[in-house]
């Protein structure tokens, strides 16, 4: 996953100025009768399906097609764009009307952007090659020593700085693939991914590996992916509402059932 | 364009039957001035300096002695040439085995080779190829002009023009130091953020913008050295003409110096093709980005010597040919020329 | 009157005066040589009646008015001199026909094709016409200097400047060139010639100016400078290059 | 070192005192070779090529005429000079009030030059820095060493050595043509892949090789056309002496070349010194990657100007040090000094 | 016994013959020049002598041992040669002291202080002495002449090559360079001279050659060559150069 991000954010940061009604022909949207959404590319399972955002299949694919669904817009109305996650926030008009690309909800970063609510509540795993020196760790403490891996744009990094505190700096990688290689090669430890991303990595992705544990929530709040929007955007409050409607109708945790392992099998590192 | 078609001093086969021991040349007549056909002394010192008359080989049978030396010359040079041959054949023998025996080569081969992965991303790669040469075409000749622009302002030497002169010192000095992925982070997000009327938002506009400033302060600076290589005898020499600062620049200066810059701007270029790649940070879908997506979905880094390949196939030419300018520069610099 | 005066002209480098107070005066028609060893200041007093160089003080004046004036444009002056120089003379990179007509065309506005056919004609007068569509470096050094002085010609300047047009040359090739400047003396063109040629100074000059250390020490006929020179200076000077077999 | 202290030519304060309009010269005496003292005709010859005697200015009053004329002068000067500055102020300031004027101005300057971020990011870009710098320090000197053996390999002109020769022209081809963050991914993903006994895996390591190879190949380029700009009477002078191809490049051709390639090496080192950016591809924390990890957290591209700066610190001074060296060789060139 | 002896030595460029079979013998201290219009092949032959370049024809014999032979290592020949060229033949980024014990010290492995004291002692005898310390560019160009020729003494050859070593510089300044050369041939070095300045080759030489084309037309002594020439090529040579001043 690109621009998996964890951090402890409010969940629901939605903008004040909504706009009265969210009837689909009086949405500001950036190509008229068209619902654009952006994702980057590759778009990794288990969010997506065979790199194609719009064929509905995958976790992300899924709720952005719901939740289009809730703001009136049939399949056929949706288009995707290509968005790299460093120009997702960048200032300026967007060519998106929201953005799914697993980003996490944070305070400091809703300065810069809007987000609907959390639709996703994310917890961060370390998967490691079986039989190595840290695959039989059980608590935090054990990984210190261990030269972590991570990819650049998430907030696996602040994570792994933050929980595990590890002894030498973590290694920073632009793709996911990078740090993979890295794991094959021995030239890290272990890698921190978000713990669907880790499910898929050791399922599919790196024979012989392992999830070693998920780090317990932080306290204070989960963190969570949210829709990205444009600072001050007219479709926030609505993007935001369609989220709420999905959460409370149980539809969002039937799409998570669907297309996502739960969090058993992969034991909490204290 | 008249005359002029038989360059002096090389032999011509009519030469061959004339041709003696001591071959003629014309003795000198009158002066050069009053004889309108240029020949004369004029004409023969001409043919002097290539020789004093063309001399054919027709003449020459080598000699017993220079046969057996060249024989001798031949076997050594055989000699020796077979054993810098053979080692170096050995050293790559043995580099080669000790690549591929290695225990990880199986796996370095599937991930770095294979050739399934090759043709599937070969497609993708090319595409996003063509953006590289398309980046690359437009932005070019917009480098060219703001490189020259600049260093011709840079050559203004009057006082009046000092505000100009440190405009373009300090463009040159900051835009040169800066990576150029950072001025088209900047440029690529920091203009559409500023959301004026009729500035551009297309990725790939932004990006060129970029390159077009960081790679215009090193061709400023690749024109002013070749603006001041030119001989200052050239300037006097025009400037006696009474032709203006600006026709001097114009018709004698930028022409010779255009010629001579050719190498290290090409050498430029080379660096410019590779770095259309950095155009991806914007979010096109340039050759490199193509490659790295198909790393990423298939885990498999073959695309990106996919992509090592279709940029070597223009890069190398393009080196060679600097190379080849280079040393024609060079070789007509050495030969002097000017009187 | 004269056609050119120079007066107390001062020219200073850095720490050094090049030119201290020349006053020189040339007359219509007459050809002035100045000699004088390596440094002395020849090429620097040539270049600054050209106004290649600021002078630091004094005047220059060209058929009566004074060309060292601020307010005047340097580019009118030189319409009206010629000069010639020792070395990287022709543009490399023009034909011998564009060198010719380059200034022709661009400073004095001549149409193309006129310019071109007047070209044709000063070529074909020295010898050259059928070098005009060679490039520079296919010719020898004696014919680049020919081409150099019919260049500064095509402009018709009222006053011709050559600064050792021969001294990069061949010792083969100088007498072609001598012999286009003595042809020139013939057509009354006003030159002055700074020169390392003292058989031809002696020659050709109508007056020989002796420079040292940028001052101008004497000046007078080639009589009376070559066989009775009065400044011990010139005659050390002359004696040197008579040592080296060049008198 | 004896004697030769006082530079003939320029003149010393003890010389004005004898200085007159028409100075003293040492008259020509016997000839140079008798006189062990080397005065006479040699010396004073000498001494005529800075100017026949030092004249000193000591004499020179200024006339009423240069004196009026130099006050015209400046006055014309300060007119345009004063119309020319409030032109570019006019412009700047335009240019200044049109961005700052625009509607996205304050989000701009949220984003990007926002205080409270530049002192956030600053620390970790700054250690990130040490890292590149670090990566520069170990690859600089490497990249020399590998620049001038392949060069040195492509002088030999034996035909013996054609292998050699064959190895050297192929490595600077290929390496000059692939794009750099290519390199260093093969490097650093591939050479780990073959898991061989003591190969490094270390990413800093690697990415040290992929770079000294990369940017070996250009300044093996930039050697040998130094090597090559040394004119071949030097070779030839040497090899006259009986000294061998070895020490003729040792102690004639490359002393000279290395002088000659300051100015274009310190320009590919400004290159590498960015390039050392790539490094981060293979994992470790550099400035680029540090700030990006910044942004990232914050969606703000203030850190970003902050590398730009810690940079452009490192690479001004340098381009402006490659600069004044540049001139400083082309000075000398046009001085040609060569007999 | 002959020191040198050059026997029927060609030497092609891609298409023409530069040497066409030259033949001479130069005898222990004896001076020989060769005179010639440029490109007769006059720095040709001196550098094919030092092996400089490779000869395609014919045999040449140093000491009556053949030096163009393959097995020949050419340094070796090359220690018993000086060579001084027209320009460009001081290395620039080296003191002159530093120039002339090059040799000495990395060819002939002499002692550095010894290398030293020698190459001082031969700087001194040539009024070079307080000059040691110096960079070439620092020096006039008649100095840097009489270094390169020290540089070349400095080895001890038993022959010494010059090729035009006057040309490139200012005429005052040639005095200095042939009164050393006039003192080396009275010191009994053998010296083959290629040069343009003939009144200095009828002063100094024991014999001389004339060269057209790459033939060695005309080998004779001075007196013979200069007042009265055999060959018509070589009175039409003459002529030209007494045209241009310099006999
Ligand atoms: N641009 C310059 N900067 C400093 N000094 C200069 C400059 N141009 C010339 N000079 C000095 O001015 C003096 C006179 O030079 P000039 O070229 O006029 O002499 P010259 O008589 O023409 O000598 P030559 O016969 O060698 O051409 C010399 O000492 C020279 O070093
Ligand atoms: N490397 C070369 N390649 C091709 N031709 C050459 C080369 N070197 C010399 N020549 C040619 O060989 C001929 C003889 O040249 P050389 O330099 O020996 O003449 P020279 O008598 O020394 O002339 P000068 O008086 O000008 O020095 C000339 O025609 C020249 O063009
Ligand atoms: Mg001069
Ligand atoms: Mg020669």
């Amino acid at each position: 996953a690109p621009a998996n991000d964890t951090s402890t954010a409010s969940p629901g940061g939605a903008s004040p100025a909504a706009s009265a009604t969210c009837a689909k022909d009086q949405l500001p949207l950036t190509t008229p009768g068209k619902l654009t959404i952006g994702t980057d590319k590759p778009a990794f399972e288990p969010w997506f399906k065979n790199d194609d955002p719009s064929n509905g299949q995958g976790f992300e694919s899924a709720v952005a097609y719901a939740v289009a669904q809730k703001l009136g817009f049939t399949k056929d109305e949706v288009t995707w764009a290509v968005v790299p996650f460093d120009s997702s926030f960048a200032p300026g008009p967007k060519k998106f009307d929201f953005d799914v690309n697993q980003i996490s909800i944070s305070p400091e970063r809703q300065k810069a952007v809007d987000f609907s609510q959390g639709y996703y509540a994310v917890k961060q795993a370390v998967v490691a090659l079986d039989g190595s020196k840290f695959a039989g760790a059980t608590t935090l403490a054990e990984l210190k020593d261990a030269k972590i891996g991570v990819q650049a744009g998430t907030t696996s990094l602040q994570a792994v700085q933050r929980v595990i505190q590890p002894t030498s700096d973590p290694s920073v990688y632009n793709q996911q693939i990078d740090a993979i290689s890295a794991l094959k090669n021995k030239q890290i430890d272990a890698i921190v991914v978000d713990l669907p991303t880790g499910f898929y990595v050791t399922a599919a992705q790196v024979e012989n590996s392992k999830i070693v544990g998920q780090f317990a929530a932080t306290g204070e709040t989960p963190e969570e992916f949210g829709l990205l929007l444009q600072k001050g955007s007219g479709l926030t409050s609505c993007v935001d509402k369609a989220v709420g409607d999905l959460k409370a109708s149980g539809e969002l945790a039937t799409i998570e059932t669907q297309w996502l392992t739960g969090s058993a099998g992969a034991p909490e590192l204290k | 364009m008249t005359g002029g078609e038989a360059s002096p001093g090389a032999p011509t086969p009519s030469d061959d039957s004339a041709a003696s021991v001591a071959p003629e040349v014309p003795t000198g007549s009158d002066g050069p001035v009053a004889s309108a056909t240029s020949e004369g002394p004029a004409a023969s010192a001409a043919a002097s300096e290539g020789s004093a008359v063309p001399p054919a080989l027709a003449e020459w049978t080598k000699s017993d002695r220079q046969i057996r030396r060249e024989a001798d010359l031949r076997r050594r040079a055989r000699r020796s040439t077979s054993v810098a041959t053979a080692s170096t054949i050995v050293v790559a023998t043995v580099l080669i085995v000790g690549v591929t025996a290695s225990p990880g080569w199986p796996r370095v081969q599937e991930t770095f080779f294979s050739p399934s992965q090759f043709v599937d991303a070969f497609p993708d790669v090319w595409r996003g190829f063509l953006l590289n040469v398309k980046i690359f075409l437009i932005a070019e000749p917009l480098i060219l002009i703001v490189g020259l622009v600049v260093a011709l302002v840079r050559t203004l030497r009057s006082p009046v023009f000092f505000p100009l002169r440190a405009v373009a010192v300090f463009y040159t000095d900051i835009f040169r130091g800066i990576p150029t992925i950072l001025l088209i982070y900047l440029f690529g997000f920091g203009i559409p953020a500023l959301a004026l009327q009729g500035a551009p938002s297309d990725p790939v506009t932004l990006g060129i913008i970029g390159l077009v400033l960081s790679y215009g302060a090193y061709v400023a600076e690749v024109f002013r050295s070749g603006i001041e290589s030119v001989h200052p005898s050239q300037r006097a020499a025009a400037r006696s003409l009474a032709l203006s600062h600006g026709q001097t620049m114009r018709y004698v200066v930028v022409p010779q110096a255009a010629r001579r810059v050719i190498p290290p701007l090409l050498n430029d270029f080379v660096s410019l093709q590779k770095d259309t790649a950095l155009v991806a940070v914007l979010g096109p879908l340039e050759a490199l980005r193509q490659a790295s997506i198909h790393a990423a979905e298939t885990f498999n880094y073959t695309p990106y010597m996919c992509a090592a390949l279709v940029f070597i196939a223009l890069t190398v030419p393009m080196a060679r040919l600097t190379d080849h300018l280079a040393a024609r520069t060079a070789r007509r610099q050495m030969a002097g020329g000017h009187l | 009157m004269s056609l050119l005066t120079v007066e107390g002209v001062w020219k200073n480098y850095h720490h050094h005066s090049v030119l201290r107070g020349i006053d020189l005066e040339v007359a219509p028609h007459e050809v002035v040589c100045l000699i004088g060893a390596s440094g002395s200041g020849k090429s620097t007093l040539l270049r600054c009646v050209n106004l290649l160089e600021s002078i630091d003080d004094g005047a220059i004046y060209l058929d009566g008015s004074e060309i060292t004036d601020v307010r005047i444009d340097p580019d009118d002056v030189r319409k009206r001199i010629g000069m010639v120089f020792q070395s990287y003379n022709l543009f490399p990179h023009m034909t011998v026909l564009d060198n010719v007509t380059l200034a022709p065309r661009k400073v004095h506005k001549v149409r193309p094709e006129q310019a071109e056919a007047e070209a044709r004609e000063l070529l074909a007068r020295f010898g050259l016409a059928d070098k005009a569509g060679e490039y520079p470096d296919r010719l020898s050094g004696g014919q680049q200097q020919r081409v150099a002085i019919v260049r500064s010609l095509a402009t018709q300047p009222r006053l011709l400047l050559l600064d050792e047009v021969t001294s990069a040359l061949d010792p083969t090739l100088v007498t072609e060139v001598l012999s286009v400047i003595r042809e020139l003396k013939d057509a009354g063109m006003t030159m002055i010639i700074a020169t390392h040629e003292m058989s031809f100074a002696r020659d050709i000059a109508d007056a020989v100016c002796f420079l040292e250390g940028g001052v101008l020490l004497e000046h007078g006929s080639p009589e009376q400078i070559f066989t009775a020179p009065e400044h011990p200076r010139t005659r050390g000077f002359l004696q040197r290059v008579l040592d080296a077999g060049r008198l």
